[in-house]
């Protein structure tokens, strides 16, 4: 096991990564840029590094730095939390040369399913179902339009280096379908310096399941069932749960077969996520893979009580995973909500500043993962997410009303947030009911504020 | 209450506000905080709490310089108008000799020009020869060969 | 405190300010921070959370007497010293007449002496008739019948 | 069920029973003195009504006050929490007669097992192994040497209205048992009003293991295993934890279904506690019951996963036990270290006053119920607890590494806590293997701050 780690992350992850490696006895080496100099959270780590400037480009992105860093540092390991470099096969690779382990999937399996048409191709070969579109990049109007005659209208133009709805277009006829290959095109080029677009059928009220995996590196692979992200705004997740509330038991066990399958034949190691869409007849398509642990892994880690990133560090070690499939249960019902710095009145725009107070909700079944406290200026700089607010309990219900009342009790003043939000979401029947998909948010609470 | 409220109409009397800030200034407070059941003057300084002395130094407008290559010099500070710094501008190790058999570029004592090579940071096998970036007399120096250091490491203390 | 208020002519003096702030530095203190009923004067060095204004009137000098079997009186406020306030000594329902049918024992304008009965409270099917316990003319009645009162919640204000 | 019910109590406990009404449904009314009047968990109830003074006896005491509370506030029960009037037989019956009902046992089975001869006789009864000693008060002086004798020295005096190590003595021969029966007798008096004295056989280096019950009105009786709190300070408990580290499985056996048969002869409702004492030689003996909801139940709530605050309430209400014995299990290691405002350097003296910061932990497993946040000032009138830090992990090791990390995280300035003594016990070898005794921490931790 190793002695020393990096983290190659900032904020709550950073955090929660501290935290995984001081149960395990692991030393933390922490970087940080001037937007975070003096952070609370850096004291618990046992070294410290400035890596640069305030933005994310001059410091969290600066390969070299975070490098010196490790070398200086004298680790044997990174681990790169999410967002920023978690999903960069170039950092993963140099990592590997400097002999520094990367606590991830290796840099080809990142590769492969990092690019959108190979993951499909892998998961055609692993039978796992795709959207049906076409296979590979468009290479000019006609070529699209033929596509889509096939599978029928609507469907949707996509950037191969896309992520994040960035790079998307909905087309509904052959006109628009035009204009949706040059934006998503021009978006795409601008966004990843990528203009390769492909085309697939559009599902309509998509709900979004995914499956968490964990692999190691000697052929064991579990799964630790799925995670229901519907609740979205413009793509970008809010409300995380599991299990799902919409899926049936037998669409639930191929869902997770399917994910099984597909990591199996990525030869992926180290932790991640099989991403699917799921329509309203409960057919299921994959749609990628996130290569890196995610925001919303503590639902599973509340339902199946397993710590996901000293799992993650013991992998990298090249340990055996601890547990077979039939160990893994799925107990009671967690939701998590994602706390952020915005002011949904203000259609969600940032809302950084100093947290004069914050009252940190608890009790039976409550967990709040957050570096924030009294005093802290949330920086302009990065993504607006402060904490998250999880909850556990024995069913759904009592997991609605046990978050609605944390939420309630979460009060931060001095900044905004999507706390009362959520209170919105959770106490409306769709909620309750299970029938949220990827645009209820926008149908139904937009603009409403 | 009344009465109160008529007496200190001036909240926007400017000279006290004055008063106050120079109050913060001198005795280098965050805050005062003054209130009456209707009026309420209230004076901050420094966005960031929980200010370590390093923030302070990070939220010099050196920083700004952070990624360059060549080394980040903070501005003359209020307090003393005859001193700089020479920061680091990357993480590596530092060494102020070339060799371990050559004498350190500079000591305290010696007068620098903005191109003088100071020291030497090394990070990734590379040894980055680190330029003065101004001029001055060298009257501190806050690393030893070999010392970790970040961006915007205090390197050297210079008087200008 | 409340005689240091007392001398005071508002939180804004900024001689007082200074003598504070001095004190602040003298014994190294993190922060100062005054208040009665409707003022506030407050000091920091170091980032420190707040106070919420409900703390705020929880410290309030009267409050001592919370537990008194004979109404509570607040002593006058620095800020005006004309006025005092009766407040009820326990929790129960406010009724303003003995008998619904009975005029009320006082209203505005009613000079009231210490022995005067002013309302009644209800408690536990007992009916406690509650003494002004100071001299003076009720100006304002807060609560209506029924309405349910706390210890110390004020029911009427008294020029004295 | 209820609509509303009114908190006799205050602080982290009131907030405990405020968020279970919430989750419930159920409206609260909170009362406060003029000590806590403007805390934030106040905010948290649908109505508050101030009681009283600052002091406990002029607020939190005061029966005629909070009863007007409750009929003004027009709830239809009480929850008494713990301390203050929780065991307080007369107010029991009080608001029975003002037909509210008290959320705990009948006044009968209260003052009953109140009174700790009445509870031997019980426990007798029960088969359940009790302390051998003076069946009843001594009379005199010399009764008291002939019971010593017959049950062989060391011997304790112990007030029979007793409790928290006041008006209890240990007398080592005849001349020691003298002084001890005249000291307990006027400790008794003064505290409690009740000179009555009786005497048992001294257990040395006794382990302090308690058994949780549960009972409804409709003859279901189910025990929730056993807490350890052998970490005690002058017969105060520091840490808590479930299952015990120290007692065998047979014995453990035994000793809860000797709890079910006391609970049972004494026609015991809602929630309780049985306390025994646990000698070198595992055999146990009954102490005492504790007839309401203790400071330690979170830590039975992490292992069963029942909200035992929520269970209470639907007992009172009439509602059966949703489970039985059989449905019970006891999963994983739950740990419980009591957060108070003191300072260990200075003999554990109280340290009230204003909380300028805090860090609370977070993360996977951790729960920290408080009433607390930055800017809180800590009322010197009532009790010295300012929070619960629990955590809950698959196994003990994990759950000690797990609570020895939150307590790192757990930065509180402004007042001195217990936080960093907790971190001595619990990274102590005799900790680790389960070691303690309700002595150990006086025999090596005292004077050694």
């Amino acid at each position: 096991m190793y002695n020393r780690i990096l983290i190659a992350n900032r904020g709550e992850i950073a955090l929660r990564i501290i935290r995984a490696c001081r149960e395990m006895g692991i030393e933390t080496v922490a970087i940080y840029s001037e937007g975070d100099r003096g952070s609370k959270y850096l004291e618990f780590a046992d070294e410290t590094f400035c890596v640069g400037g305030f933005k994310s480009a001059d410091s969290y992105l600066r390969i070299d730095q975070i490098i010196s860093a490790a070398e200086v540092g004298n680790v044997e390991a990174v681990h790169p939390g999410y967002g920023f470099l978690s999903e960069n096969a170039h950092f993963n690779e140099v990592c590997r040369d400097c002999n520094i382990d990367f606590i991830g999937p290796t840099p080809q399996a990142m590769l492969m399913l990092g690019d959108k048409n190979q993951a499909r191709a892998l998961a055609r070969k692993a039978k796992v179902p795709v959207v049906p579109g076409s296979d590979g990049l468009i290479e000019d109007e006609a070529a699209a339009m033929k596509v889509a005659h096939e599978i029928g209208f609507p469907v949707l133009v996509k950037a191969t280096a896309g992520g994040g709805g960035r790079g998307m277009r909905v087309a509904a006829n052959d006109l628009s379908l035009k204009t949706a290959l040059q934006q998503a095109a021009a978006e795409a080029l601008a966004a990843f310096g990528n203009a390769g677009v492909y085309i697939e059928k559009f599902v309509e009220h998509p709900r979004h399941v995914e499956v968490q995996m964990i692999a190691d590196h000697h052929g064991n692979i579990v799964h630790l069932f799925e995670r229901d992200c519907s609740t979205q705004r413009r793509h970008q997740k809010l409300i995380e749960e599991s299990p799902s509330p919409s899926i049936p038991k037998n669409v639930r066990k191929s869902l997770c077969e399917a994910a099984v399958r597909l990591i199996q034949m990525a030869n992926y190691t180290n932790a991640g996520t099989v991403e699917f869409i799921v329509d309203r007849d409960n057919n299921f398509y994959f749609i990628e893979v996130n290569a890196r642990i995610q925001v919303e892994h503590p639902v599973t880690e509340m339902v199946t009580g397993i710590d996901l990133i000293q799992q993650q560090i013991r992998v990298a070690a090249g340990e055996k995973l601890p547990f077979r499939q039939k160990d893994i249960e799925c107990k009671g019902s967690a939701i998590e909500c994602r706390i952020n710095a915005e002011d949904p009145a203000k259609n969600f725009q940032p809302s950084p500043g100093r947290i004069d107070s914050i009252f940190v909700p608890g009790g039976l079944g409550v967990r709040f993962d957050s570096h924030v406290h009294a005093g802290y200026t949330v920086p302009p700089y990065y993504d607006s997410m402060i904490g998250k607010l999880i909850v556990h309990q024995p069913t759904r219900a009592g997991a609605i009303r046990c978050m609605l009342r944390a939420l309630s009790e979460l009060k931060i003043s001095g900044i905004k947030t999507t706390a009362d939000f959520h209170r919105k979401v959770l106490s409306h029947v769709d909620f309750a009911e299970g029938r949220i998909d990827t645009g209820w948010v926008e149908r139904n609470l937009m603009g409403k504020n | 209450m009344s009465n109160e409220q008529n007496e200190s109409s001036g909240v926007f009397e400017i000279a006290r506000i004055r008063k106050l800030i120079e109050l913060l200034r001198e005795f280098d407070l965050n805050e005062i905080d003054l209130h009456d059941a209707t009026q309420r003057i209230r004076i901050k300084r420094g966005g960031v709490p929980m200010v370590s002395a390093m923030q302070a130094a990070g939220m010099m407008p050196a920083v700004s310089a952070a990624a360059a290559s060549s080394s980040t010099v903070s501005a003359p500070s209020e307090d003393d108008k005859n001193v700089a710094f020479i920061k680091s501008p990357m993480v590596g190790s530092f060494y102020a000799r070339s060799k371990p058999d050559q004498p350190a570029y500079v000591k305290v004592g010696d007068v620098v020009a903005p191109d003088t090579v100071v020291c030497i940071v090394e990070a990734m096998k590379m040894f980055n020869e680190i330029p003065a970036g101004i001029s001055g007399k060298i009257v501190e120096v806050y690393v030893k060969d070999g010392d970790a250091v970040d961006v915007n490491k205090p390197l050297f203390k210079l008087a200008v």
